[in-house]
Formats: structure tokens, C-alpha cells, sequence
């Protein structure tokens, strides 16, 4: 096993609790907690990989594309956090749960 | 021919930017100046859509068109690349775009807030779809996936009760646990090709690692079929597509579904060459095809068990949207005329389900509720909204001549081709349940109303618009000698002059 | 990347034991505070696993968003999930009065 | 249920199909043990399928870095990850921005913004900010500047952007008067219209692309760019944060 | 890009169109006009059906002299819609335009001042357009649209009351025939599938592959069969036909006479002799079958017919019999035999028209529902009574009534091909039709008035049944309202006639004759 396999292992464990947590769990916040470990652990995947080009001088930085793409996916992580936050409050304000209320997950 | 200049070498390219950059800036503008975003955002639609309508037809007269982004080659760069599948759906996404846009200018003047939000978050979705059916790049998708959700999930919850809540917050887990899983296949096929280009990962599949392509293709699709709401994966649609508004639901139910299903399609016949190539596509082909078959009969036993319109509709798509899927295993076994018909039943129930979204949300909007035992008083004041929903029915029950009649019939004869009686059978019941579920509904007219409530008027732009578009959905049964050679522009894209071009410069690159 | 030396082997053990332990313990803890206080240190961890990557853009990026923003956002949200439910019903009606700007 | 404006509180739960709602209940964990455990297995038969994946994965394997290099040069900025976020996949990065700016749009339709943390601040929160901000935005300008040849960018500036205002806000302090209601708006979408209108200027040119940076202009678009994507997303992460509109 | 419309559409592909369109277009404005605009409306209405008319005996003169009329639309890759005029087309076409006419003055005068004309004449135009289209389908896919639009254009007429009996109707109405139809849709394609095009054609177009898939073959019969069969009434699909009259009595008329049952065996027809060419289907085994579905048919009709006291559940039991005699007709190989069927197409017509007219002519003037209330209802009602009797009499097949030719012809068919089981069945069926006639026409003639109607005065009863004092002031000279009565003694008149003037030319006879002669290929 090599430096980036192992940590494309590590990515694909992660993604595989966050998505036991995600069914797991009934409350919503600690879904959208399943959710970021679930990101985190694609990323992992997508950058730990990329460790096996060769890359450009010395230490050989990291490809620059998946780079590129994990920087948008973070960001697009924390604009759902943000967006399945504000959406958790208001039903918290309205109705009083944090569940969706039939259990049973999708 | 005059259309010749819509296309590559004319207006084309101009055409591609506008149907994206319009309605994006559109809806910062409307963002912007919110006691114009009315007036702005229907003007911007209408435009949007004529612009899309142009490509169409630049399409259908010129061929495909390409649009190098940043100016970058395909493995650096992302592309743009519009053909017939692409031009159609998006066209279809124009007309019910525009109705919907003209319905709702209608069906929020009296609410401002829900006004002041609509528009800048349905133009960016408009954006995002264009985006979607434009892109030919798996990472870049991805983004446009994830703004087409969030747009979706934010629409949702405008309803702002606790069911549209609910039902947006839902739709947000399941919109982003689809993602991931799509992203986490993009990881592998970058990996595994060293590219996200469509038609780059296209020439190098069959060299690709295999465990490692499968487990891919398997996330990638995985991901798109919790978005696209197929049978196992259905749970979370009704709820999100019956409570938020009706413009809202139309756009949902009509457009955004069809949005992954297009991506599974474009997956299945860009990338994996039609899923011929081993036993293993065979086998994926067939279990979605078991899956469709079994969202047709449930999600139709469940519509017509419904009390609410709204649900009845949704879970209406439920059913719809299995059609779409029982045409991969056909298609796969060399019904090639099964993926037209699959298509045309995409397309077809845009435009039916919209305009049946629409008319639900006038009768809803008449009578105060949507109830389908108390409707009756609702539906003998608002005839041509009951004709929207019943012409609507008349496609999605599949009867002839309408768009759904068309592609049921495509689907059929693949079926009857092979021999496949079950699937056969599942089409025809579908249609049977339809008819039931539709006139569950219509039968309600022909009732003699015995309350007289106090009821709102329903704008005629609401009614209008719903209607034209059921007409649309049976009009679009007469139009298969048109569309159909649309459908064959670019379908031998990987073999296509241009990108082979590209293929030998990732070669260069990449070694 | 062949010659990986045992030094080297050691802290991506270490580094990965910790980040899938975080995460478990953020995932499993039964109060939600420490939930969100160890999903913070996990993404500060994963900051740590960029920069060894040589992905230090992902980890700048990780350490300011990943853990500084989603942490606060989250922790703000614990806070506004914390109070009864009486309070909310007297701005229920928030969203729905639109204000002019 | 699109109409709840109307008859507020009234019935209202969501309709679920068959399986049954059961409604209020609270139960913390959702699933019966053997189901958990069944799950568990499933999902490390997944882990399984996915561990195969990887490990097949040739080695060394493809990838875009050379093709970046070789190119580097055209592209206005000297670190690669800049020139790739901003210029080849510079689409990426904008429909990105997007993305924030409708989380924001999301936010605010649903409801106002009640305060920071609901608390008052203690006497560190109060002070802190006043040391921090500065600092934190000075670094920011340098993250932004260094961004185009070494590691930092538009993301990292702006998300340290955002964490001022997070700061600000849970240190009780309104924004200035300047910073209000219509400016914020300005600012959240300044990113994407700065972006899209500098594309759509490109693809106009004669012979030019949507978002294609003339060679000798690359590096000037590219920090206006970063400059308003940084400001935007700064903005909008603070919004975020409050929760609501303001 | 292949152009929708040929720009040089020529006339005889323009006639088809024409036919269509002129209640097409009728019936989508009357949908748009305010209730309050009766003479607009009748004047629509008239003025589509008289056009119709016209054109229809356009093509008649000219399809006598041997021209053929053909419209097409691309619909599929390699199928089209076809619009055809040929000898068999026009039987039904002259049969549905003629009593279109009849029953739009009858529905003008019935719906008098009854809430949603408006609505009611829309459906009833377009009824009629999905008639004409059928009778001139070209292809199978052709009949099927306009089969399926059909369906959906008189669900709306069948629940036009809108009471809960009415309803229930609806949805008998629609399970059978939406089932039928997606039967009729699996047959359609898997013939497509198997023998590559849908054209009608003389003789059948199966030939081909009658001996590579026999058992297939067999099966789209099947599916095809039960999908017309449903609309034909055949036993045991006939379920709805019953139950389907609660609907007002044009509508009755509409459906038994003119539109859905003869949609249906018009459909059983085109399949035996269009699709499986009548030799074909025998030498596969499917004639028999079918008519022993037409014998059963016929007696169970007439047996559950004996026993209904509600009159138009009789006369629609009567029908589910009578329409099977034109199934049989076919069933029974044989050029005469087939003349007896094809002219029963437009001898029951006639003939069943005529008796709902009158049975609404009761209904409405005096609220006469049951045989048991008709006793000495021909003194009252004269003229209508007349009307009842002919066209009854012609049903038993009392010669020189249009039955008689039918029932004679089927008979001489019978003979001609070899088998003598049709006779017993056609004697048992005229002996159960009197059965069930012969008392009706007894008491009405013979019985001594009872009933409310006997002892008020005329105004008065009309007044109180149908909740209007015009009509009662009407029928204080005539019987009834003039529009009511005109259709049926019109159509008793013709029923005369048609059996009278049989062997004149432009006679159905004749015309059945040249159809068996030129369609068929026969003597």
C-alpha cells in the first residue's frame, strides 16, 4: 500500500460512517454533521489520490486540478451547512422538532 | 435557410451564453432591485426562453455546437457542447419556463415576500438547468447539480409552512447525499482517466481500471437516482413537490427531476457507450428497469390513493418517472428507438405535469384548499383550468396523439420487439392507473357543486398559462417527424471531429 | 512517492487514527455540543492532512472554512436550537411579513 | 399546502406514504438495533466495494498537473491552483460563487436574522474583535495578493473576510450604517456580476470565449476578480452566519 | 425536416379534413359560449351538421364513381395518420352524419333550458368527430386515436347528470373502455412489431406472417377483439352499456345508435376483414370463436332484456343482442353473410335510434321510465308510439322493416357457408325479441291508461316532469315538443324505407353489396 491509497482508504471510511451516521441518526443537525464527515471523506479520496501523479518540483506539490475542485466543494459544503442550518431553525421556531418527523431516513 | 445563421457559425455560440448568463444575471438584478423583480424576471424569462427556443432551432438547421470556456482545450478547459438531447431538453425547459414564469407573475402579485425571493432563485435555477444540459464535464456537472438542488430546496421551502419546510429540508440531505455520491464517482474517473471531459473519459474507458470505473459509474448513478426520486429512492419527492407553490412544484416536478435523469442518460450513452459493452451494463440495465416498473405501479397505486391534489400529482411523477427508467434494459437489448421514446416521455411530462401542477395551484388558489372530494365548486368556476389538467391527463394517461402516447408507443413496440411482455404489461397498466388517478380528479367536474364559498379569482394569466402548456404536451405528439431527426444531432459525438481532436491532445498531455 | 520512510508511515498512522476517531466521536457523542466541538478539531486535523498532501491551498482553505466558518455556523445554530419552543412561536410569522428595503 | 400564509397553524403535517408517520415522536436514534446492525453490515460490504475501487487504481496514475504546467504560463498567475481556479476551470469557480450567493438568497427567504448567538457577549468576546479585525483583514489582503503565485486566494481571503464579520457580530456590534440592507446585496452578488460581466465582456471580443482571459489582460481580470469574489464571499459567509436576512 | 402538411393539399385529401372539422371546430366554440346563447349555439351546431352532411354525400357521389379520398400525417418514423374514404367508410359515415343531425335537433329540443348546454353540445361535437374518424381511420393506429377520443369525449356525456348514479356510470364506463383501450394499444404495437405496418387493406395484411407466428397472431387477435369488443358489448364485456343510461336519452341515442357500440363493431369488422382479411383469420381458427362470442351475445342480450322493467335498460340489453348481430354477420365466412352484418350497421342504427328517441320522448313528456307505466300510452302519444312500433317490429324482424333484411341475409349467409347453428340462434333471438317487444306495444296500444299523466291535464303533467312550463304550453297542440318528435318519425320513416327500397341504388343493401363487392373482393 502506498501514501495515496492509504488515504483514499481513509477518505472511503470516512464517507462510509458519515452515511451510517446520516441514517442513523434522527436529528437534523447531526445529519448535516453526517454530511460534512461524508465531504470531507470524498475529498479525501480526491485529493489523497492525486498524490500518485508526478507532480511539479520539489516536494512534488499536488496536482493543482483536484486541488482546485476541493476548494469548490468546500465551499459548497459550508453553503449547504449554511443554507440546511437556517432551514433547521426556522422549523425548530415553527414547530418545535429538529427531526423530520417520520423516521425511516430516504 | 435563414436558421443557418442560429447556428455553430452564426449566432450559435452567443445563443449558448445567453441561455446560461441571462437569466444568472437576470436573477442578480432581480436580487438586486427586489420591487422590480417581477417585472424584470418575467421580462428576462421570456427572453431567456426565446433564446433557447433560437438554439433549438440552430441546432436542428446547423448541428451541434461546442464552446471552449476560458478559450481552454477539453482536458484543461470545460466544455460547452449543445446537440439534439441537449437542444430538446432544453427547450422544453424554455416553454414551461416561460409559462411558469408567466404564472407566477400572476400567482404571487399579492404575496411580496414570496415574490421578492421567487424570482432571483427560479431564474438561477433556469441557470442552473441550461448549465446542466450544456456542460459536457463530469466535475463541472457536479456544480450545477448542487446549485440546481440548492435552488430546488430553497423554492421548496418559499411555501414557508411547516410541511414546505419539512419537505425542503428533506429534499436538501437527499439532493446533497446525491451529490457526494456522484462526486465521490468523479474522484474515481478522474483517477482512473486523469480527466472529467465527457468525451475524453469516453475514449478512455474501455481502458480504464475496471473495479475501480464500475464502483464509479455505480456512485455516479447511485447519486443521480436518489435526485431523479426512482422507486426506492422516491420517499422524500411527494412530500417536497406537494407543499411548496405551485409554480414551484411545476418547476420541480417537470424540470428539475428531469435534470439528473438527463445526466444518467447522457452518463449511460456518452460515457459508457450505450452500457453494451459487458455483461455488467446489461446488468445494471436491467435492475433500473425493474426499478422503473416498480415506480410505475406504486407510484400510481399511491397517487390514486391520495386524498390531496397536490400529492396525487407528485406522487403522479413518482409513476412517470419509473417510464423513464424501463427504457434502459430495452434500449440495452437494441431497442435503440426506446431512448427516443424514453425522451419523449421526459418531455411530454414536462410539459403535462407542469401544466397539472399549475392547474392544481389555480384550483388550490379558487377553493382554499386541495382536497380532491371537495374540489367540485372549484372546478365548475375555473372550466379551462379543469381542460388544463384533463388534456394534461390525456398525455400522461398516454393517449393518442399526445407527446406521452408517442413515447409509450416507442417504449411498447421495443418491448414487443423483444418479446418482454412483463414490461409490456407494467407500461400498459401504468397508463390504465393514470387514467384512473386523472379522472379521480376530472370526474370531480361533472358533480353538481353544492357550496357556494366565498372563493378567490383566479388571474386569467394563471388559467392560460397551465393551459397552453397541456396543449403543448398533446400538440408535441404531432411533432415526432420534427424532433426526431433533432435527437440524432450529435448522437456519434465520441467519434465527432473536434473532440477526437482533443482525445490525441490529453494523449500528449497526460503522458 | 515510493520511498516512504517508517517516520513518515508513523504520522499518517497517527494522523489518520486521529481524523477517523474524531469523526466517530463527532458522529457518536451523545451530546450535540461536543459533537460540533470535536467536528471543529476533526476539520482542523484534516488541515493537517492537506498540508502533509502538499495541498496547502485545500488547507488553508480547510482550516478558515471547513473548520472556522461551518464550526462557527454550526455552533451558532446549536445556540438558536437550544431555546424553548415558546419563543419561536412569536416570530413564527417573521418570513412571511416581507420588509422593504 | 403552498398557501399556509393564509391558514396559519392548521394541519399540517406532511402527508407520508404508507409508512407511518409517527408524527412528534422524538426518538434520538432512529432505527431498531437489528436494523442498525444490519446497516453496519451493508455498509462495510460498501466500504468494501469502494476499497476495491481505490486499490485498483493504477499507479502512477493519469492526471492534469503537467497539462497545467505546460500552460501555466498563458494563464496570467504563476500558482498553478489559482490559475486552474480562476482560469481553466474559471466556469467552476463562478458557478461556485453562485452557489453562495443563492444559500444566501435561501437564508434570507426564510426568515430574519435574530441576533449572533442570542447572548450577550462576554468581556473577551467584546474586546477581541477590536484586536482581531484589523489584523485578520490585513491578512486577508496578503492572502489575496500572494494568491497568484503561491498558495492563498480568494477563498481563503474571503472566508477570513467572513470570519470578521462573525466576529463583529458575536461581539454585539452593528454594522455600519454604509454596510446596510441594499450595500449588503451589492456586495454578495459583487463576485458573480464582476465574473459575469468580465466573461460575457470576453465572449464578445472578436474571436474570444466566454471567460477567456486575454493573455496579457489575465492577471489584472483575475485579481478584480479575486477582489470581488472575496468581498462577496466575505459577506456572505458573515450573512450565513447571522442566519437570516437582516 | 419533412413538411407537417403536403402545401398542395388537394381537394380529396382536403374532404376528410373537412368532414372532421365541421363538428370539430363547432364544438370547440360552443364551449367557449355563454349558456345563454342558445341560437348561436343551435345555429353552430345545425350549421356543422348540415355541412357534414354535405360533405359526407360529396364523397358519396364520388366514391360511387370510383375516386378515393386520403389524407396523411406523419406521426411515427414510418406510421402515419390516415384519413380514408372508401365504400365500408361511408356506410358509417352516412349512418353517423345523418343520425348526428337527428339527434342534434332531438338534444336542441330535449336540454331545453337544463343547466351546461354549453358543455353538453361541446362533448356531443366532439363524440362526433372522433365518430367520423374512426369510420375513417386508414390504419390501426389511426382508429385507435380516434377510438381512445371516443372514450374520453363521452365519458363527460355519460356523468352529464351529475348525480351519483351518474357517476358511478362514469367510472363503469371508464374501467371498461380505458382497459379496453390499452388492450387494444398491446395489440396494435405487437401487430406493428410483427408485421411492420398498420394499413388497412383488403383481405388483411397478415398473410404474410400468419405462418411464422401463428400463436402471436392468435393472441393480437385476442387483445384486439377485447379491445372493440368492450365498446361492441360483447359478453362479457358489456357491462357498462347498461349502466351508462342514466345518461339524458340523446345521449343514449348517441352512444347505442351512432357513436360507441357502432365504433365498436365497426371496429370488430375492419379487424376480421382489414387487418386479418376474413379467409385469413378463418383459416386461423379465430372466425369461430368469434361467432360463437356473437351467438352468446345475442341470447344472453335478449334473455336479460325479457326481464328489465326499466324500458331503456331493456332497449339496452336489446342492444348488447342486436349489435352482435353484425358480429356474427362477420364471423359466419361468407359474402352474404357479411352483407347481412354490414347492413345491420346501419339498419340497427336506425332502428335503435328510433326507440330511444321515443323511450326520451316518454321520459321527458309524461315520466315514463318502465314498461309497467306505459299502459294505453298510445293514445296519448300517437305519433311517438308509432315511431316505437315501427322501429320495434323491424328489431323482431317483421318483413318489409330494415331488421328483416338483415336477419334475412344473415340467414341466406348462414346457409351459404354450410352452417345451420346461426339459424336457431337468429329464430331463438326473434323469438325472444318479440318476447320482449310484443308486451311493450301491447300495453302501450291496449292497456288502459294509468298513471299520473292519465287524469291531469296535459300542460300540467309535461310542466311537472320536466320542471318547465314551456314545454307543457308546447305540447299543448302536438303531443310533444316538435323537435322531440320530429327525429323519431323521421328515422321510423327511413327504417320503413331502407327495408322498402332495398335493391335501390345508394340503398345500404346495395351499398353493402358493393363493399362485400369491392372491399372484399366477393361475388
Amino acid at each position: 500500500m502506498t501514501q495515496p491509497v492509504f488515504w483514499g482508504l481513509v477518505g472511503m471510511a470516512l464517507v462510509v460512517m458519515g452515511l451510517y451516521a446520516l441514517i442513523v441518526h434522527a436529528h437534523l443537525l447531526r445529519k448535516v454533521l453526517a454530511l460534512n464527515i461524508m465531504s470531507s471523506g470524498v475529498f479525501l479520496v480526491f485529493i489523497g489520490l492525486a498524490r500518485r501523479a508526478p507532480g511539479e518540483g520539489t516536494p512534488p506539490a499536488a496536482d493543482p486540478v483536484p486541488q482546485a475542485m476541493v476548494l469548490t466543494g468546500i465551499v459548497v459544503a459550508v453553503a449547504a451547512t449554511g443554507l440546511a442550518l437556517a432551514l433547521i431553525v426556522r422549523l425548530r421556531a415553527l414547530t418545535g422538532r429538529t427531526t423530520l418527523g417520520d423516521e425511516g431516513g430516504h | 435557410m435563414p436558421l443557418q445563421l442560429l447556428g455553430p457559425g452564426g449566432l450559435g455560440p452567443d445563443l449558448l451564453l445567453a441561455a446560461v448568463f441571462l437569466p444568472l444575471a437576470a436573477a442578480l438584478v432581480c436580487f438586486l432591485l427586489p420591487r422590480l423583480a417581477a417585472t424584470l424576471g418575467l421580462i428576462s424569462a421570456l427572453l431567456t426562453a426565446a433564446a433557447t427556443l433560437a438554439l433549438m432551432l440552430g441546432v436542428l438547421a446547423g448541428g451541434g455546437m461546442e464552446v471552449q470556456l476560458g478559450g481552454w482545450q477539453a482536458p484543461l478547459g470545460i466544455r460547452w457542447r449543445s446537440d439534439g438531447l441537449s437542444a430538446a431538453l432544453m427547450a422544453m425547459t424554455a416553454v414551461v419556463g416561460a409559462m411558469v414564469s408567466l404564472y407566477a407573475a400572476a400567482y404571487f402579485r399579492h404575496t411580496a415576500y414570496e415574490r421578492t425571493y421567487f424570482w432571483p432563485i427560479w431564474l438561477v435555477l433556469w441557470a442552473a438547468l441550461n448549465a446542466l444540459f450544456l456542460s459536457a464535464d463530469l466535475f463541472n456537472l457536479y456544480v450545477t447539480l448542487e446549485l440546481l438542488g440548492f435552488a430546488a430546496v430553497s423554492l421548496t421551502a418559499l411555501g414557508g409552512g411547516a410541511a414546505a419546510l419539512t419537505g425542503a429540508i428533506r429534499y436538501l440531505l437527499v439532493s446533497v447525499l446525491g451529490s457526494l455520491a456522484y462526486l465521490l464517482g468523479v474522484a474515481l474517473v478522474y483517477h482512473g482517466c486523469g480527466t472529467v471531459d465527457i468525451a475524453l473519459v469516453a475514449a478512455c474507458v474501455p481502458d480504464a481500471p475496471r473495479p475501480a470505473l464500475k464502483v464509479a459509474v455505480a456512485a455516479m448513478i447511485a447519486g443521480l437516482l436518489l435526485k431523479t426520486a426512482l422507486f426506492p429512492f422516491h420517499v422524500w419527492l411527494p412530500p417536497a413537490h406537494g407543499s411548496a407553490p405551485a409554480p414551484v412544484s411545476a418547476v420541480l416536478s417537470a424540470l428539475v427531476v428531469k435534470a439528473s435523469f438527463y445526466l444518467v442518460l447522457r452518463l449511460w450513452l456518452d460515457v459508457l457507450g450505450g452500457g453494451d459493452g459487458d455483461g455488467s451494463g446489461r446488468w445494471l440495465a436491467e435492475l433500473l428497469g425493474v426499478l422503473g416498473a416498480a415506480a410505475v405501479i406504486w407510484g400510481s397505486v399511491l397517487a390514486l390513493r391520495q386524498a390531496r391534489l397536490k400529492l396525487l400529482i407528485a406522487y403522479s411523477t413518482v409513476a412517470q418517472i419509473g417510464y423513464l427508467f424501463m427504457a434502459f434494459p430495452l434500449a440495452v437489448a437494441g431497442g435503440a428507438a426506446a431512448w427516443t421514446g424514453a425522451l419523449y416521455l421526459a418531455l411530454a411530462h414536462g410539459l403535462a405535469k407542469a401544466a397539472m401542477f399549475l392547474s392544481a395551484g389555480s384550483l388550490l388558489r379558487f377553493g382554499g384548499h386541495d382536497r380532491i372530494a371537495e374540489l367540485d365548486s372549484a372546478v365548475h368556476r375555473l372550466p379551462l383550468t379543469l381542460t388544463a389538467f384533463a388534456l394534461a391527463g390525456v398525455s400522461i394517461m398516454g393517449l393518442p396523439p399526445s407527446g406521452g402516447f408517442i413515447g409509450k408507443w416507442l417504449l411498447l413496440e421495443a418491448a414487443f420487439q423483444q418479446g418482454r411482455f412483463v414490461l409490456a404489461a407494467v407500461i400498459l397498466l401504468g397508463g390504465v392507473l393514470a387514467a384512473a388517478y386523472v379522472f379521480k380528479v376530472v370526474g370531480h367536474a361533472f358533480t353538481p357543486a353544492e357550496r357556494e364559498r366565498r372563493l378567490r379569482s383566479v388571474p386569467p394569466g394563471m388559467e392560460w398559462s397551465a393551459l397552453l402548456l397541456a396543449l403543448a404536451a398533446i400538440v408535441l405528439g404531432l411533432t415526432l417527424p420534427l424532433i426526431s431527426p433533432l435527437l440524432q444531432v450529435g448522437t456519434d459525438a465520441a467519434v465527432a471531429p473536434p473532440v477526437s481532436a482533443a482525445v490525441a491532445l490529453t494523449a500528449g498531455g497526460a503522458v | 512517492m515510493a520511498g516512504l520512510s517508517l517516520l513518515d508511515w508513523a504520522l499518517d498512522g497517527l494522523l489518520a487514527l486521529l481524523l477517523l476517531w474524531l469523526a466517530w466521536r463527532a458522529l457518536a457523542s451523545p451530546e450535540l455540543f461536543r459533537a460540533v466541538v470535536l467536528f471543529i478539531a476533526f476539520g482542523l486535523v484534516l488541515a493537517l492532512v492537506w498540508a502533509r498532501l502538499y495541498a496547502v491551498d485545500v488547507a488553508l482553505a480547510e482550516m478558515a472554512i471547513g473548520a472556522g466558518v461551518t464550526g462557527a455556523l454550526l455552533l451558532a445554530a446549536l445556540v438558536r436550537l437550544e431555546p424553548p419552543i415558546g419563543r419561536g412561536r412569536q416570530d413564527a410569522r417573521d418570513g412571511e411579513v416581507y420588509d422593504h428595503d | 399546502m403552498t398557501e399556509p400564509q393564509h391558514r396559519p397553524g392548521s394541519g399540517r403535517q406532511p402527508a407520508s406514504d404508507g409508512a407511518a408517520a409517527s408524527g412528534t415522536s422524538r426518538a434520538p436514534e432512529a432505527l431498531p438495533p437489528l436494523a442498525r446492525v444490519l446497516l453496519a453490515l451493508a455498509l462495510l460490504g460498501l466500504f468494501g466495494g469502494l476499497a476495491a475501487a481505490v486499490l485498483s487504481l493504477a499507479q502512477p496514475a493519469p492526471g492534469l498537473a503537467a497539462a497545467v504546467a505546460e500552460r501555466l504560463d498563458e494563464s496570467g498567475v504563476s500558482h498553478p491552483v489559482t490559475a486552474v481556479l480562476l482560469n481553466f476551470r474559471g466556469y467552476d469557480t463562478l458557478l461556485e460563487l453562485v452557489v453562495l450567493v443563492l444559500a444566501l438568497m435561501g437564508t434570507w427567504s426564510v426568515g430574519r436574522a435574530r441576533g449572533c448567538a442570542g447572548n450577550a457577549p462576554g468581556p473577551l468576546l467584546r474586546q477581541l474583535p477590536g484586536l482581531l479585525a484589523p489584523l485578520m483583514v490585513l491578512v486577508a489582503g496578503y492572502l489575496l495578493w500572494v494568491g497568484a503565485h503561491a498558495p492563498g486566494g480568494a477563498f481563503q481571503a474571503g472566508s477570513l473576510l467572513g470570519g470578521v464579520g462573525i466576529l463583529l457580530c458575536l461581539s454585539g456590534r452593528t454594522l455600519p450604517p454604509w454596510a446596510q440592507r441594499p450595500s449588503l446585496r451589492v456586495l454578495a452578488v459583487l463576485g458573480v456580476a464582476v465574473f459575469t460581466l468580465l466573461g460575457t465582456v470576453a465572449a464578445l471580443l472578436p474571436g474570444g470565449a466566454p471567460l477567456d482571459w486575454p493573455p496579457a489582460q489575465a492577471k489584472t481580470l483575475i485579481l478584480t476578480i479575486e477582489l470581488a469574489a472575496m468581498l462577496s464571499i466575505g459577506v456572505i459567509l458573515a450573512a450565513l452566519f447571522t442566519g437570516g436576512r437582516p | 425536416m419533412s413538411p407537417l402538411f403536403d402545401p398542395r393539399l388537394p381537394a380529396d385529401a382536403l374532404l376528410p379534413l373537412l368532414v372532421l372539422a365541421s363538428s370539430l371546430l363547432p364544438g370547440l366554440v360552443i364551449f367557449f359560449l355563454g349558456e345563454a346563447r342558445v341560437r348561436t349555439r343551435t345555429a353552430l351546431n345545425l350549421g356543422g351538421a348540415f355541412l357534414k352532411l354535405g360533405f359526407v354525400a360529396w364523397m358519396v357521389w364520388g366514391v360511387y364513381h370510383g375516386q378515393r379520398y386520403e389524407l396523411r400525417l406523419p406521426l411515427l418514423d414510418d406510421l402515419e395518420l390516415t384519413l380514408r374514404v372508401g365504400a365500408l367508410s361511408l356506410l358509417f359515415l352516412v349512418l353517423s352524419a345523418g343520425l348526428w343531425l337527428l339527434t342534434t335537433l332531438y338534444a336542441v329540443g330535449y336540454l331545453e333550458q337544463s343547466p351546461h348546454r354549453s358543455r353538453f353540445f361541446g362533448f356531443f361535437s366532439l363524440c362526433v368527430t372522433a365518430t367520423v374518424g374512426v369510420a375513417m381511420a386508414g390504419n390501426l393506429l389511426t382508429f385507435l386515436l380516434f377510438f381512445e377520443m371516443l372514450t374520453l369525449t363521452t365519458y363527460p356525456l355519460v356523468v352529464h347528470r351529475g348525480t351519483e348514479a351518474a357517476r358511478q356510470a362514469g367510472i363503469v364506463y371508464l374501467t371498461h373502455t380505458m382497459l379496453a383501450g390499452a388492450l387494444l394499444l398491446a395489440g396494435t404495437v405487437w401487430l406493428y412489431t410483427l408485421a411492420g405496418t398498420l394499413t388497412f387493406a383488403p383481405r388483411g395484411f397478415v398473410s404474410d406472417i400468419a405462418d411464422s407466428h401463428p400463436g402471436a397472431l392468435t393472441a393480437i387477435f385476442a387483445l384486439l377483439i377485447g379491445g372493440v369488443g368492450v365498446k361492441a358489448a360483447l359478453v362479457p364485456l358489456h357491462g357498462w352499456l347498461p349502466r351508462a343510461m342514466v345518461a339524458p336519452a340523446p345521449v343514449s341515442a348517441l352512444l347505442h345508435a351512432v357513436a360507441v357500440v357502432k365504433a365498436g363493431a365497426f371496429g370488430v369488422v375492419l379487424i376480421v376483414y382489414d387487418v386479418f382479411g376474413v379467409e385469413q383469420a378463418a383459416e386461423l381458427g379465430l372466425t369461430g370463436p368469434l361467432a360463437l362470442i356473437a351467438a352468446v351475445t345475442i341470447i344472453y342480450g335478449s334473455v336479460r332484456a325479457l326481464f328489465q322493467d326499466d324500458l331503456k335498460r331493456r332497449l339496452a340489453f336489446s342492444t348488447v343482442s342486436q349489435v352482435s348481430y353484425i358480429v356474427l354477420g362477420v364471423a359466419i365466412v361468407g359474402p352474404l353473410a357479411s352483407v347481412g352484418g354490414i347492413v345491420h350497421l346501419v339498419h340497427q342504427g336506425i332502428m335503435k335510434i328510433t326507440l330511444f328517441f321515443c323511450a326520451g320522448n316518454l321520459a321527458e313528456t309524461l315520466g315514463i321510465h318502465k314498461v309497467s307505466e306505459m299502459n294505453g300510452v298510445g293514445r296519448r302519444m300517437p305519433a311517438t308510439m308509432a315511431a316505437f312500433t315501427i322501429a320495434a317490429l323491424g328489431m323482431i324482424g317483421v318483413p318489409p322493416i330494415a331488421g328483416f333484411i338483415s336477419k334475412w341475409y344473415l340467414g341466406l349467409g348462414a346457409l351459404e357457408a354450410g352452417v345451420h347453428w346461426p339459424l336457431y340462434v337468429l329464430t331463438a333471438s326473434s323469438l325472444l325479441n318479440a318476447a320482449y317487444f310484443l308486451p311493450i306495444l301491447h300495453r302501450a296500444w291496449f292497456g288502459e291508461p294509468a298513471g299520473a299523466w292519465a287524469e291531469r291535464p296535459v300542460a300540467a303533467a309535461a310542466g311537472d316532469e320536466s320542471g318547465t312550463a314551456a314545454a307543457g304550453a308546447r305540447s299543448l297542440r302536438l303531443e310533444t315538443g316538435l323537435l322531440l318528435l320530429l327525429p323519431p318519425l323521421v328515422t321510423a320513416a327511413l327504417s320503413l324505407l331502407v327495408g322498402l327500397l332495398a335493391s335501390m341504388p345508394f340503398s345500404a343493401l346495395e351499398w353493402s353489396l358493393l363493399i362485400a363487392e369491392r372491399e372484399f373482393h366477393y361475388p
